[in-house]
């Protein structure tokens, strides 16, 4: 039965991989213009010429031309990915959109990466200390307070942060991923100048984040405390810290659970407005910048990847699922 | 005897379950004549749910027909509503807490009659809760379901249904939810409409002894089949099938005598009666067969047919085929 | 010897603006080994007093007066350090849904391990889960089952399993709050039958609450019956079948239709049970009493002893009978 | 920046090192020389790696001077140019510097279409000798000649380019003519290394950094010191940064000969009436602009033409002259051409418009153009309604033709730049793109100017016949100038010293400007050394 | 529903908020007009929150703004708890294959990403208006909702109220708007009001992008103004300072309302008032 259920859901994820690229592959068809003429205008605007009409068919060579047959262009398409191809990078012609990629995606990686992961630890942690003691004085102000911080939006949280201690205190650095000047590498200044750039990115994500699990856990916890088995754990005279842990929080996790891997799924795209407060180089930007510059390629490419990523998480979160909650492998 | 309004014969329902298949009801065969009252007895995952919504027409059947007035149904359920009324376990659910008393029985009636002024509605409503004795009217029919108490809101449902002035009411444990007190109003209610109306009516239960208090005829089920069936008394008295004696002996009986509080039932050690099969797999032959004490060869193998007794009584029992 | 001795216990629910008093002077005694059954409708206060008395009751739910005396000590006034020594140890509980009461992330015998390594720690873990399985065995249910989770057992072995579990300490003392509502009949009866062997085994005595007088009458010794939050009637289970005193247990016993002997029409208690949160003055039962007289809506009776027999109704003023 | 020290520290410890910022390149770099090619992003600072062949000299009205080369002689009216090179250029990895390079380089854009990038307008391109090549084209193309200074047509070694296959090679490890050569390239930092052997002379600094950063950043490198140079606009950058170290700070502003101007669209009503376009003109508060851009003092004047680079230019009746706003004469040039406003509206014969003015959100246009509506509406009553798109869609909207009004960058490198845009040999109908006369401007008298001016290079003709353009463009206001564009330098003179000023300058110490921005670096000292 | 302290303070700051955002301009200041001569001033008697570097009241941009991101907000959750109700109800009430597909696509689009969606499709429909801008935060945040009210009318449509009405002859479409639809008002409003807050916030976000439309005034395009102008580095806090706790104030509100509304429903998360609580413990102490 639970393999039945992890069939279908493998399945499902496929189908919607496929939906994905079929989505990416359509979008930048559906909408009006294509690279190749975005390039022309630039060139236009940039040297102030205009562009004779042999270059646009010329470039279109390259990138593909919009009025050529779908269906064809559709196969070039898989052709393309199936060698993880993710075409040529418009405005970094001939650099290919793949090499972009890897080039950000380790400090999307690990600026979000741990930040989802820290923020989810204190999140579900204070969530659950509140929704135990819910009605206590520590939850009587957390909750409202973590409500209010969970509406500011994000990147006004990160613009005061940058101010305060960027600019006005001094203590971080303003903007970039390192010090350029260090040689990248395994180095422990490397390394101290890596954490001293991500902090403040790093807090702002945290502090606007932790606050969603925490209602969140708080909820699931105060409905938890109120189940039968938990009841029947404070009569086994169980310590109260062990029964806290043991029975009401793993409960109430799992729901969370989804959530987190969700987030996980999301760490590769979901930095987009810290990455861009703070010039952080990953794949947000890369994104931000590829629509600034309708560099239809790389957006597509970012696209896929995000999309991809979401994907397998959800994927692993359902697999873990199963494995964290007995019930789901019967219930199929 | 006279004609069944409503029969069901050799009728199966299987639901599947993701590669296997849950076998609710097997072979059930089951008719229901005017005035007359059967009740269905059997324990917990028997198939009796099953078999009462096949007989509501909420699925149909995998196997075997339904008959209302000796034909074979079909077609539009909403016709066949018209004749057959399905009342739920629990009193609470059946009713949308969001609408009133009154919008129930008034929905119910102009859907069923030609009624078009409110104080021709108003009389019908009036009617119908007189007849399920919710007095004085005006006390309950603005109400919510959550004003009422378990009792009152069954009545309600029960109105409901009669709105519709069927032939048949199918009662799924219609009192199981309701407090001890006032369960045999309940059962004096439909016992009521019984001889009343004529309605012909099933009562699905897993207490014998408010079957034996209200209905005419008893039907066991086990395990998605029926092993035993006949008149009350015949049946309780002198059960054929070891899983009606097993049922019987398990129930409650203030008049047992105390002492007797042994480790024995009958046949069976009171200490390990042993579980119900799964639906999934069932066993082949006798589905008793693993908790009979006995089970003989043939029981593991044959599944055994419909033996009837003189006295109106049948049963699926190879010992009694034997016999 | 007296195991448990409750005095005047009350509980309110502090919610709305009044206050609903679940539990109204609640006084009985409990000697070891002891089944005392507990038997009233839906809403009539049986959990409510097994939350109470076994402290775990929780907001809004308050005990504003009276004394629990376990073995002399007065459980109302410990510390939960001092209580949580006591439990399990000396006082167990059993919950009705032992679908809920299980914790459905932890492998069952895991949920064994954890209450007899908390209360014995120099028991090491290989040695608990033997004892896990041993417990299981005590209650029919194999020791391959130890490592399953909850929702992998039966509805019937999950609730024998609580009961193992409850008697994992061996406690003296084991409150069942409708531990066989969830299972149908013949389960019921073989958990009846585990229980009446263990106790007398163990020794240990118990608190049973249910709806089912008709239940109690073949399990308990003594029997209390509760309405309105108080206990309206308590005696052995033989004189109160044969002798009830108040109108109210005569109604209850009378609403269970017989199993074997004449059928005759039986009515119930007609009405429905009181509103907690609006009691009626005096005598809770007045409303639906057909022997009530002048000062039953105003005064409230006491609990009077009669023979063998605790009755509070003003049928009997002085413990006499008057009819 | 982190504790270790910023990169100019480090740097400067190190050896003579410049650190330069970029604001506008993102976040990280990509190694990409592939400078023929039509990516629009490549690795930064290319021109110190390969040069154009002359460089637009923009402090003597930006005429065309030599660079890699020596000289030129159009003949054939003007079709034809002989370019004669320098004879001293080395490539870095040694070899020379030929004309085929140059014959490879200026052909490549009519071989291949695609790498056309910098709008090239000659025919053909043939070798005389090893330091003479032939350019031939199709028109008198005096006036065209600064396409050879575009750095977007730099010159590249055939040796190594003409082997490869241009559409996959990134060519990481280029080879110039320029005084650099790359270092290390991370995407974070760049290090250009100082030829020895370049032909322009010997560089000043060792190495040359280029560190991406953001516009709000740099304000606090530039106060730290941590970086030496930067080009990105600081408004109120006099007092923020300048005031707080005036010898050492130094933020300066050069015209870049262009203006930011309020287009009119000629090809619609009501905009095909020049009192329409007059009255408009008349009421633009230029000085209410200028205060909120905190860049006092920079109102264009009528002509769109900057004074600082084109003062010799200039026709004197419009030098040192700003339209302010003027209520009375807009009415009566509204009433002239028998306009009224009402309710909000223009409105002639029964016609109403309600024009809206388009606007690039990215630029943040959106306030300077409530004030632009503000004051139309009170002193004309006109109410404008303002049409913000981001970059694509506006240039999208302003090639196509849809709109009424736009905020628009005018400019170019000499006055004939400024204005050939007004040209009707760049007019398309509304609704097909055009690439220059975006608002449609259509007047036989302009076009016969700039005719002119293309088939003459006689600096004293090309000056009369740019006064009759000021004059058309004063008078039937094609557009109107609002404030005058510049190129921004943020310097920290701490370490290095020697930077051209507005007041005087050779060249514009601009990183970008190709030719320029070598002449500034050759220019600068060490301080203290 | 109102004795929950959390729904009226709720209630009261998304009133306060949507009386600005319909009345406000009608009797505030011209958020547009600049006043040359008042250049970035703090706040004062005459400018209460000061005013931009355009001298542009911040006050008078705060109430228009209102306007702008309640009605991106209102729209969007409008759009997309509609088609909430349109995929999700049919999907649980009718199953099998209507079921399969509508599921399908609403977990599609649940486990697109969105921001990046969004933005994209925004940065292809360019120069957007808040309509817009409002149906492309809609079209892709209804998938959660559809989810839910999945989840709730499955098994709405086999309570046995709904069978029972069946029974009495109802038809599917009174079924599904009589008796079910009345059931997931909560679970609809709070769709509603967990839409308004990610409308707001999105718009917000898009605009701090460059998104939306500059022209029209919402917070976040006032917050954009202020950064592309780096007030926040200039020190100019009165002006990002307004719009972002104003979004943050209906942000919370609405969050309040529905844990309010989740707490009167859901008994389970009703939380003993704190005098109970320490009642509770006299009464153990004593
Ligand atoms: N829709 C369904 N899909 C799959 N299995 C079902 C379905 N409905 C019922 N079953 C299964 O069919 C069997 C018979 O169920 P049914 O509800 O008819 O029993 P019952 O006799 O009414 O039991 P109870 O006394 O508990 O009401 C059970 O094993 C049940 O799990
Ligand atoms: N948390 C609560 N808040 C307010 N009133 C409550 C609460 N819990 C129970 N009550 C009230 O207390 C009374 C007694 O409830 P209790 O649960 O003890 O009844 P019970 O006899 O166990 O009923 P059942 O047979 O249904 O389990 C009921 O009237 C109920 O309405
Ligand atoms: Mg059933
Ligand atoms: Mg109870
Ligand atoms: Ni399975």
């Amino acid at each position: 039965m639970r393999w039945a259920f992890l069939a279908r859901r493998l399945g499902f994820y496929l189908a919607a991989a496929a939906a994905a690229i079929g989505l990416n592959f359509l979008l930048p068809r559906l909408m009006p213009g294509d690279p190749s003429s975005a390039i022309v205008e630039e060139l236009e605007r940039v040297s102030g010429q205009q562009v004779p009409a042999e270059t646009l068919m010329s470039i279109r060579a390259i990138f593909g031309n919009p009025h050529a047959n779908l269906a064809q262009q559709f196969a070039d398409y898989l052709r393309q990915l199936s060698h993880g191809d993710l075409g040529v990078s418009v405005v970094n012609f001939p650099v290919p959109v793949a090499d972009l990629v890897w080039q950000a995606l380790p400090w999307t990686l690990l600026l979000v990466g741990t930040t989802t992961i820290t923020a989810f630890a204190i999140g579900t942690l204070l969530g659950v200390v509140a929704g135990w003691k819910a009605g206590s004085r520590f939850d009587a102000i957390l909750t409202p307070f973590t409500t209010f911080l969970s509406s500011v939006p994000y990147f006004w949280v990160a613009l005061l942060a940058l101010w305060i201690f960027g600019f006005v205190l001094g203590w971080t650095p303003l903007s970039g991923g390192y010090d350029a000047d260090l040689p990248q590498g395994f180095s422990l200044a490397y390394a101290v100048s890596v954490l001293h750039h991500g902090v403040l990115p790093a807090a702002t994500i945290v502090f606007s984040a932790f606050g969603g699990w925490l209602l969140g856990m708080r909820n699931m916890t105060v409905t938890t405390v109120r189940e039968d088995y938990v009841l029947l754990a404070q009569a086994k005279g169980l310590s109260p810290k062990r029964v806290m842990f043991r029975y009401a929080a793993r409960n109430a996790m799992l729901p969370s659970f989804t959530g987190f891997a969700m987030a996980l799924g999301g760490v590769v795209g979901g930095a987009l407005l810290t990455e861009i407060v703070f010039s952080y180089p990953g794949i947000g930007y890369l994104l931000y910048e590829s629509l600034q510059k309708r560099d239809y390629p790389m957006m597509q490419g970012v696209f896929l990847l995000i999309t991809l990523t979401v994907l397998l998480a959800n994927l692993v979160a359902d697999l873990a699922y199963v494995l964290l909650d007995p019930r789901i492998r019967a219930r199929g | 005897m006279s004609q069944p309004v409503l029969e069901a014969r050799g009728v199966s329902k299987h639901f599947p379950a993701g590669r296997s298949t849950v076998r609710a009801v097997d072979d059930a065969t089951l008719a229901l004549q005017p005035g007359r009252i059967v009740a269905l007895v059997g324990e917990s995952g028997s198939g009796k749910t099953t078999l009462a919504r096949l007989l509501a027409r909420f699925y149909p059947p995998t196997e075997g027909e339904i008959r209302l007035r000796g034909e074979v149904v079909k077609g539009k359920q909403r016709a066949y509503y018209r004749d057959v009324q399905l009342i739920f376990q629990d009193p609470f659910g059946s009713l949308n807490p969001l609408h009133r008393v009154r919008y129930n029985l008034e929905r119910a009636v102009k859907l069923h009659h030609d009624v078009r002024s409110r104080a021709e509605l108003h009389e019908k409503v009036t009617e119908l809760l007189e007849r399920v004795s919710l007095t004085p009217v005006e006390q309950y029919v603005d109400k919510f379901p959550h004003e009422l108490s378990g009792g009152q809101r069954q009545r309600v449902v029960i109105a409901r249904a009669l709105a519709v002035e069927p032939k048949v009411l199918l009662g799924d444990e219609p009192i199981s939810m309701l407090d001890v007190s006032i369960r045999l109003e309940m059962l004096n209610l439909l016992d009521r409409l019984r001889t009343e109306d004529g309605l012909a009516l099933l009562y699905i239960t897993h207490d014998i002894a408010s079957a034996r208090y209200l209905c005419d005829d008893i039907v066991v089920m086990y395990a998605g089949r029926m092993v035993e069936g006949g008149p009350k008394e015949a049946v309780i008295a002198d059960p054929l099938h070891p899983y009606t004696q097993l049922l019987i002996d398990s129930s409650p009986d203030p008049e047992r005598d105390r002492t007797d509080r042994t480790d024995r039932l009958g046949l069976f050690d009171a200490e390990d009666l042993g579980e119900p099969p799964s639906l999934i797999d069932p066993p082949a032959g006798c589905r008793f067969h693993p908790r009979c004490p006995v089970a003989m060869d043939i029981c593991r193998t044959d599944v055994p047919p419909r033996t009837e007794l003189p006295d109106g009584r049948w049963t699926h029992c190879w010992l009694q085929e034997k016999k | 010897m007296s195991v448990l001795t409750v005095e005047g216990l009350t509980v309110d629910y502090v919610t709305g603006d009044r206050p609903v008093r679940a539990c109204d002077d609640v006084s009985f005694e409990l000697h070891r080994g002891e089944i005392l059954g507990v038997a009233g409708e839906s809403g009539s206060g049986k959990s409510t007093l097994i939350t109470a008395l076994t402290r775990l009751q929780r907001p809004p739910a308050v005990t504003t007066a009276g004394r629990i005396e376990f073995h002399g000590t007065d459980l109302v006034g410990l510390r939960p350090d001092e209580l949580r020594k006591l439990r399990w140890t000396s006082l167990a509980i059993v919950l009705q849904s032992a679908m809920d009461a299980l914790n459905p992330v932890m492998r069952v015998g895991a949920q064994f391990v954890d209450v007899l390594r908390s209360h014995d720690k120099s028991l090491n873990r290989k040695d608990a889960w033997a004892r896990a399985e041993e417990l299981l065995g005590m209650v029919g249910i194999s020791a391959d089952r130890v490592r399953a989770y909850p929702h992998e057992l039966s509805g019937g072995m999950r609730q024998r399993a609580s009961i193992a579990l409850a008697l994992a300490c061996g406690p003296e003392l084991v409150v069942m709050d409708e531990p066989t509502t969830a299972v149908d009949v013949v389960m019921q009866r073989q958990i009846l039958a585990q229980v009446l062997r263990l106790r007398r085994e163990l020794g240990f005595a118990v608190v049973f609450v249910t709806h089912d007088l008709s239940l109690l009458l073949e399990l308990a010794d003594r029997i209390a019956i509760m309405y309105g939050g108080r206990i309206v009637e308590i005696g052995t289970a033989e004189s109160l079948y044969a002798k009830p005193r108040h109108p109210y247990t005569r109604g209850l016993r009378d609403s269970f239709p017989p199993l074997r002997s004449e059928l005759r029409k039986l009515t119930g208690i007609p009405g429905s049970p009181p509103d907690l949160r609006n009691p009626p003055a005096g005598c809770p039962f007045h409303p639906r009493c057909a022997d009530r007289f002048d000062g039953c809506d105003e005064q409230r009776p006491e609990l009077l002893t009669i023979e063998d027999h605790a009755v509070a109704c003003r049928l009997y003023p002085s413990g006499e009978d008057r009819v | 920046s982190g504790p270790t020290g910023g990169p100019a520290a480090t740097g400067s410890a190190g050896g003579a090192s410049i650190v330069y910022a970029k604001t506008d390149g993102g976040t990280t770099f990509v190694r990409n020389y592939n400078v023929l090619g039509p990516a629009t992003d490549k690795a930064p600072n290319m021109e110190l790696v390969y040069e154009p062949l002359m460089r637009v000299d923009y402090g003597a009205g930006g005429v065309v001077k030599p660079w890699l080369a020596e000289s030129w002689a159009f003949a054939a009216q003007g079709k034809q140019l002989t370019i004669k090179l320098r004879t001293d250029v080395k490539w870095s990895d040694g070899q020379k510097f030929t004309a085929d390079d140059v014959v490879y380089s200026l052909g490549l854009p009519i071989e291949k279409p695609d790498f056309s990038i910098a709008g090239v307008t000659y025919k053909s391109v043939t070798k005389v000798d090893d330091s003479t090549v032939k350019v031939v084209f199709p028109e008198p193309s005096y006036a065209t000649l600064n396409q050879f200074a575009n750095i977007l047509l730099p010159m590249v070694p055939k040796h190594i380019w003409a082997s490869q296959n241009l559409n996959t090679w990134t060519n990481p490890d280029p080879v110039g003519t320029g005084p650099f050569t790359v270092g290390e390239f991370k995407p974070q930092q760049i290090t250009l290394k100082a030829r020895s052997d370049y032909w322009g002379g010997k560089l000043p600094m060792t190495t040359y950094k280029i560190i991406p950063t953001s516009a709000d950043a740099l304000k606090a490198q530039l106060l730290k010191g941590d970086i030496d140079w930067a080009s990105a606009s600081w408004p109120n950058g006099e007092k923020e940064y300048v005031a707080k170290d005036p010898d050492k700070h130094l933020y300066q502003l050069y015209s870049n000969g262009g203006a930011m101007s309020v287009l009119f669209n000629t090809a619609k009503a009501p905009f095909n009436d020049v009192h329409v376009r007059r009255a408009l003109a008349l009421t633009i508060d230029r000085t209410a602009v200028v205060t909120t851009l905190q860049r006092p003092g920079t109102e264009a004047g009528p002509t769109g033409l900057s004074e600082q680079l084109f003062g010799d230019w200039l026709d004197p009746s419009y030098k040192g002259k700003v339209q302010k706003v003027d209520a009375t004469g807009a009415k009566a040039e509204l009433a002239k051409g028998g306009w009224t406003i009402d309710n909000g509206a223009l409105v002639k014969d029964g016609k109403r418009y309600q024009p809206s003015i388009l606007f690039n959100a990215d630029w943040g246009w959106g306030n300077y153009a409530d004030i632009l509506i503000n004051t139309w509406k009170q002193s004309l009553g006109l109410q404008v309604k303002g049409a913000g798109q981001p970059s694509a869609g506006y240039y999208d909207k302003q090639n196509l033709g849809q709109f009424d009004l736009a905020a628009a960058s005018t400019g170019g490198a000499s006055v004939y730049g400024v204005y050939r845009f007004l040209s009707s040999q760049f007019l398309t109908p509304i609704g097909k793109s055009a690439t220059l006369d975006q608002g449609r401007w259509n007047d036989p008298e302009t076009d016969k100017i700039i005719r002119s001016m293309e088939r003459t290079d006689n600096v004293d003709e090309l000056k009369t016949l740019g006064k009759q353009l000021q004059k058309i463009v004063v008078d039937e206001v094609p557009f109107s100038p609002i404030y005058n564009n510049f190129y921004f330098i943020d310097i920290n003179a701490t370490r290095w010293t020697g930077w051209p000023t507005p007041e005087k300058f050779d060249s514009i110490p601009f990183a970008g400007m190709g030719p320029d921005t070598i002449r500034t670096l050759l220019s600068l000292q060490r301080r203290g050394n | 529903m109102l004795r929950s302290w959390k729904v009226r303070i709720g209630l009261s700051i998304l009133g306060f908020f949507g009386l600005l955002a319909v009345f406000g301009p009608l009797v505030g200041q011209d958020p547009r007009a600049n006043d040359i001569s008042a250049i970035s001033q703090p706040p004062s008697a005459h400018h209460l929150f000061g005013t931009t570097q355009f001298g542009q009241d911040v006050l008078a941009q705060t109430i228009s703004g209102a306007r702008g991101s309640m009605l991106v907000g209102v729209l969007a959750a409008a759009i997309g708890t509609l088609i909430a109700v349109l995929v999700g109800v049919p999907a649980g009430y009718f199953g099998g294959a209507v079921d399969n597909g509508l599921n399908f696509l609403t977990n599609l689009f649940l486990v697109m990403p969105v921001l990046p969606l969004i933005l994209i499709v925004a940065g292809y429909v360019q120069g957007t208006g808040p309509f817009v801008i409002a149906l492309i935060i809609g079209l892709f945040g209804w998938s959660g909702g559809a989810r839910t009210l999945r989840a709730q009318s499955l098994s709405l449509s086999s309570r046995d109220f709904v069978l029972a009405m069946r029974m009495v002859g109802e038809p599917h479409r009174r079924l599904i708007f009589f008796e079910i639809l009345p059931h997931l008002t909560g679970w609809i409003s709070a769709m509603f009001l967990h839409g308004m807050i990610g409308g707001v916030m999105a718009e917000a976000g898009l605009a701090f992008l460059g998104i939306t439309d500059s022209g029209s005034i919402s917070w976040g395009t006032m917050i954009q103004a202020a950064q592309q102008q780096s007030a926040v580095l200039r020190g100019l806090w009165w002006w990002f300072v307004p719009p972002g706790l104003c979004i943050a104030l209906i942000g919370t509100a609405a969050t309040l309302v529905n844990f309010g509304v989740d707490e009167v429903s859901n008994p389970k998360l009703r939380v003993a008032r704190r005098s109970v609580v320490v009642r509770t413990r006299k009464v153990v102490e004593a």
